[in-house]
């Protein structure tokens, strides 16, 4: 028999467990193929550190360079609202922070849950605006291909469904509970085989980045 | 039989590989912001030219060679090979509409370091074949001539007799156990003779200990351009072998951008092995000269005046601050372009695509972006440091009918350089 | 054995709600009724049942209503207290079963509670009652013979 | 039993009228159970309209395998009474813990009130089926789901009454022992309501047999068939304890300060935001509480499987695996087919670099 309630079960059960082993597994040998590869040594003298400017850029890179904001606003924005927007609803709605520290012992204060809605629904727009920029702004869309599409919709649709079932637009209640949680599954087992993975592998470029650079000099 | 195969050119991509270059493919989510800092975009507004996407066959041996995923999607029919008629397709974006300026690598979200990757792509592009028939030709010349542009010694030698009939000064060649050896450019040497002039002056008044050597004068090198280690490494050894016969300390790399990233960063690794000497640009030895009291200058530019920042100098080789400390000295109306320094752009000659006979149309296209940064500052005169900017900032100017002298940064000093009497 | 004064005693904290803060939006609620009551004659009944009150928030209602200066026993089927509280117009109607268990409690914006209002079949039924005591000898007449 | 045909025969307004209910007993009787029905009060002219012309259905009551916590619960109803319910509402001919009638003659009892009524009765099931054995579970000698199939076979629609009835309850919890089923899963052919709550609340099942005696006809339903009016919003959406997960205030045990101040149920497993049902308005115990006004979350009993929805003390979405157990082996397997992957890698690069040829200048063209 499937009921809500089983197939509620069984996402955040057997569901969550699967999504979690290709999701760390994924990760950690995405991770690694990246890194083992490793970089030759450098013969030529340095005229400046790595590892400072190197972390200096991990952190400047967060924000835009004046001249290319100024040429793509759009993107920068919009990129900011739905990175931001999405952070947020992940880690400052009050359940999520009690799903984390249920299972990693982890906590920290939330903000209001219709806080967190105002922001959920700001997100979601934003993130349907950034989608038509995809579809329609040239560069975006010469560049785009399936997986730029596919990476959207798994974004997208946690965020969805975390709003309708926050709305309980959806009944019964543990169907559309189980649809939000199957939704971070479907996100989180796709995420290492995708460009999803530059939420880990961004330091790791921008270390490079900015390490290359500043051994030259040059703060990147 | 030798000559380039499709085999040699994968097989050269998957040599380049390293985990810098695959946390960058890793990262990209084709945002598009490195296309709004290509002036190849900017100025053709054409999405191919978007950086990132210049480097597609070289992503896709990545996706296919050096991720578990991608392996899978191969063996399942999901990818797309690497062919002829991809890099046949290519090769237009990543010589023709790059000039491995590195501007893309300043504003990439994730850090990609774009035009690291692609002066990488090259080595493989080089060994399946396809490269422009002007870089190959200059790579050749520069392999069995000694110059890009043809120039042999005697041509050198001529010139050199010039400016010491013209100055009285003695141009040291060969001399052993000098301090400094001065690298020139073709394009120095055949166009812009007053650099040798400015340096001999200027060494003499700071009392600098420096030689040219006859076995190794040229600075440029093909081979950086063309994007192959091996051509580059033969070019670079000349160098070396030349500056450590006369055992000096330092090598003064010329007003020329890619010669300083080719005997500056990428040298020691293309032979393997720190060098026994230093290599220095002309502006910084100027500015410690300066610092250190040894130049004096006199007098400063009645004109209005910008400075071009040369992308391998400044963006890419460190050279910030010196072009401005010399600058102050003998300007009193000097003004920066709205982006400058390390975020200027690029005069579009570049990474190569001067050498690129084909490139032109395109060349003089995106020249355009230069044009309008010079628009709106109203200056009578632009200075730079780099031969090659400043042949393709004249033609550019000349092309758009606009009447601007072009000078070099070291020309500047040592017009206005205090010179002791004898 | 431990003694009674050994075992800790915890104080308890001084910033329990007394009620949770449900009564305001119901005084909200019977203004805008009070309003409708003064412009429009039209009469407003709140089923206090409906509301999600937490522990205290019904007395908390109840204390800032007030009592006014009419209550009414209502003897039918138990007995219910109507009252008018301190806002006339405002009357609360509490109805209880015969064993004493409340069974509605209402907020009525009106003049007149409608239950208390005399049925007009009960007018009717009275006359005839009345009638039937003044005139024990007639049978099958009524006090409605004029119609 | 010339007494009870007559009184059957009888509607509502004239049963009350003869008992020497006034008009304002009887509007009174109609605003308590227009509010039991939680029917705005605008609505009780209606139901008094409609009540003044009830007539008393025929009720058959079965019950299966259940705890009599359903009986129980509806023995405490109030606002009708049960006695009011029975001999003013409706007609309870069949409920073998509360008549007096046993054996023979309460089996005669039913068949006569069902053949008396045929397509009018309401049957209300308490209690789950069982499929498995028939033995499991007879009453004189009649298997549950006999009894059942023959009394619904004419009814004009059953009521569910518990969890058990409504879901299948407690019986049907894994592993299920007895196959047992809900009256759902047998009956297709009539209208089925559930009245789901383990026990459901007492108003609320004598609401929903107080919508079938005033209006005739069943109240409108939820997907789960469950009558939208009681079952409408979750009790996380009507608890007076909401504005407290809202700002993030949780008791973290059940005798801490968070607690002791009320504050939301949440951590301590309250399954408030899946369950829906009454109870926050309507409370129990004649308004006195409910079990969050009492101090502890809400078990989430009128939902389907919630006896093995993960826990009473868990929280509704939260993995019930180990997680960081689990993790730490998963990362040490990953980095392990990490290593093994970078290290492939590499000799994917040293093979490429061992076959590499030196460019020179006679190698720029494509070999024709």
């Amino acid at each position: 028999m499937t009921t809500p309630t089983d197939f509620l079960l069984w996402v955040r059960g057997p569901g969550f467990d699967i999504a979690l082993v290709v999701f760390i597994l994924g990760v950690i040998i995405r991770l690694l193929e990246v890194l083992v590869l490793g970089r030759k040594h450098d013969y030529s003298e340095p005229r400046g550190g790595e590892l400072g400017p190197g972390l200096k850029t991990v952190v400047t890179r967060t924000l835009p360079e004046t001249g290319s904001f100024k040429r793509a606003p759009f993107t920068v924005i919009g990129g900011y609202i739905w990175h931001i927007g999405f952070f947020i609803s992940l880690f400052l709605f009050v359940p999520h922070i009690e799903l984390i520290n249920a299972t990693l012992g982890l906590s920290w204060p939330g903000i209001a849950s219709n806080l967190v809605d105002a922001v959920a629904a700001v997100t979601i727009v934003t993130l349907i605006a950034m989608l038509f920029s995809r579809l329609t702004h040239p560069v975006k869309r010469y560049l785009s291909g399936p997986e730029d599409y596919l990476t959207w919709l798994v974004t997208f649709l946690p965020m969805l469904t975390g709003y309708l079932a926050y709305h309980r637009m959806i009944d019964p209640y543990p169907l559309v509970l189980g649809l939000h949680i199957l939704s971070v599954e479907v996100l989180m087992i796709v995420f290492p085989f995708t460009k999803l993975m530059h939420a880990f592998t961004f330091f790791i470029a921008r270390w490079y980045n900015g390490a290359m650079s500043g051994r030259r000099g040059v703060q990147s | 039989m030798s000559g380039a195969t499709l085999e040699r050119g994968l097989n050269a991509f998957r040599e380049q590989m390293n985990a810098p270059i695959a946390s960058f493919f890793s990262s990209c989510v084709n945002c598009g912001m490195c296309a709004e800092a290509c002036l190849f975009y900017t100025e053709t507004e054409d999405p191919k030219y978007t950086p990132i996407n210049k480097l597609e066959p070289f992503r896709r041996v990545w996706e296919q060679e050096y991720t578990l995923w991608g392996k899978l999607k191969s063996m399942i029919g999901l990818t797309e090979p690497v062919t002829d008629e991809l890099l046949a397709e290519w090769e237009e974006l990543i010589y023709d509409g790059c000039t491995l300026c590195g501007r893309c690598s300043m504003v990439c979200p994730v850090g990609n370091d774009i035009s690291y990757m692609i002066r990488r792509a090259r080595e493989g592009f080089v060994a399946a074949g396809y490269a422009p028939e002007g870089i190959k030709g200059a790579s050749r010349r520069a392999v069995t001539i000694g110059s890009p542009m043809g120039v042999k010694l005697p041509a050198l030698q001529a010139q050199i007799k010039h400016v010491e009939a013209d100055t009285g000064l003695t141009i040291p060649i060969d001399v052993e156990g000098a301090d400094y050896m001065a690298l020139l450019s073709s394009m120095e040497i055949m166009n812009f003779p007053e650099y040798l002039e400015a340096l001999g002056r200027i060494f003499k008044q700071a009392g600098v200990s420096w030689t040219i050597s006859s076995e190794a004068f040229e600075a440029t090198n093909s081979g950086i351009q063309i994007g192959s280690s091996d051509i580059a490494r033969v070019l670079v050894s000349r160098v070396v072998s030349a500056a450590e016969k006369l055992k000096v300390k330092y090598v003064i790399s010329p007003e020329c951008g890619h010669a300083y990233t080719a005997i500056r960063w990428e040298g020691p690794n293309l032979i393997g092995r720190p060098y026994d000497f230093k290599v220095v640009h002309i502006l910084e030895l100027l500015d410690e000269l300066r610092a250190s009291g040894r130049i004096k200058t006199e007098g400063t530019e009645e004109d209005r005046l910008t400075f071009h920042d040369p992308c391998q100098i400044v963006r890419k080789g460190g050279v910030l601050e010196q072009p401005r400390n010399l600058l102050e000295m003998v300007t009193s109306d000097y003004v920066d372009m709205t982006d400058h320094r390390e975020m200027n752009w690029c005069c579009g000659g570049g990474g190569g695509v001067s050498a690129n006979e084909r490139a032109e149309e395109l060349r003089i296209k995106v020249f355009k972006r230069k044009k309008s940064q010079l628009d709106e500052l109203n200056v009578d005169t632009l200075v730079t440091a780099c031969a090659n900017c400043r042949l393709i900032i004249e033609e550019g100017l000349e092309e758009y009918r606009m009447e601007m002298p072009v000078v070099g940064l070291t020309e500047v000093i040592a017009e206005h350089l205090v010179e002791d009497k004898e | 054995m431990q003694k009674l004064q050994d075992i800790a005693v915890r104080v308890e904290s001084k910033d329990v709600p007394l009620n949770h803060s449900n009564a305001t939006p119901i005084l909200h609620e019977i203004h805008h009724a009070l309003q409708r009551l003064a412009t429009q004659q039209e009469t407003t009944t709140i089923d206090l049942r409906a509301i999600p009150f937490g522990p205290g928030d019904e007395e908390d209602l109840l204390n800032r209503l007030g009592t006014g200066e009419v209550q009414i026993e209502l003897d039918s089927l138990g007995t219910s207290k109507l009252w008018e509280t301190a806002f006339s117009g405002v009357w609360i109607i509490d109805h209880r079963n015969a064993e004493g268990e409340r069974v509605a409690l209402q907020i009525e914006v009106t003049r007149v509670p409608e239950i208390i209002q005399t049925h007009p079949d009960d007018v009717t039924d009275s006359l005839q009652l009345l009638d039937n005591q003044l005139n024990p000898n007639r049978t099958e007449t009524s006090g409605l013979r004029e119609e | 039993m010339a007494d009870h045909m007559k009184r059957f025969r009888q509607t509502l307004g004239e049963s009350l009228r003869e008992r020497g209910v006034s008009r304002r007993g009887f509007l009174k009787y109609c605003t308590a159970t227009a509010s039991m029905m939680a029917l705005p009060p605008t609505m009780v002219p209606a139901v008094a309209a409609a009540l003044e012309k009830a007539k008393r259905p025929s009720v058959i009551w079965l019950s299966f395998q259940e705890c009599t916590g359903c009986t129980e619960s509806i023995t405490r109803s109030h606002s009708p009474s049960l006695e009011n319910l029975i001999f003013d509402h409706i007609s309870l001919d069949y409920h073998h813990t509360l008549q007096v009638a046993s054996g023979d003659a309460a089996e005669a009892a039913r068949e006569a009130a069902m053949h008396e009524n045929e397509g009018k009765y309401l049957v209300v099931v308490d209690g789950s089926i069982p499929l498995g054995n028939p033995g499991f579970s007879t009453i004189a000698g009649i298997s549950n789901l006999q009894m059942m199939e023959e009394t619904v076979a004419g009814a004009a629609a059953v009521i569910a009454v518990g969890s058990c009835a409504a879901f299948g309850g407690l019986p049907q919890a894994n592993p299920n022992p007895t196959g047992a089923a809900s009256v759902s899963d047998i009956v297709h052919d009539k209208p089925v309501v559930n009245v789901s709550g383990c026990p459901p609340i007492p108003t609320v099942i004598t609401g929903v047999l107080a919508h079938f005696l005033t209006f005739g006809s069943l109240p409108e339903l939820d997907a789960l068939g469950r009558p939208m009016v009681f079952y409408g919003q979750s009790i996380h959406d009507r608890c007076y304890r909401r504005p407290f997960y809202d700002k993030g205030l949780f008791a973290e045990t059940f005798d801490d300060e968070g607690a002791r101040k009320g504050w939301c149920l949440y951590r301590l497993g309250c399954k408030g935001p899946m369950a829906y049902n009454a109870c926050a308005t309507t409370k129990w115990n004649q308004g006195v509480s409910w079990p969050v006004e009492s101090g502890h979350g809400c078990l989430g009993c009128s939902e389907p499987d919630f006896w093995d929805a993960g826990g009473f003390y868990n929280a509704l979405s939260i993995p019930d695996s180990d997680i960081i157990r689990n993790a730490g082996i998963v990362t040490a397997a990953g980095v392990a087919l990490g290593a093994a992957a970078g290290a492939l890698n590499r000799s994917t690069r040293a093979k490429a670099a061992a076959k590499h040829e030196t460019v020179t200048i006679d190698d720029l063209d494509r070999k024709s």
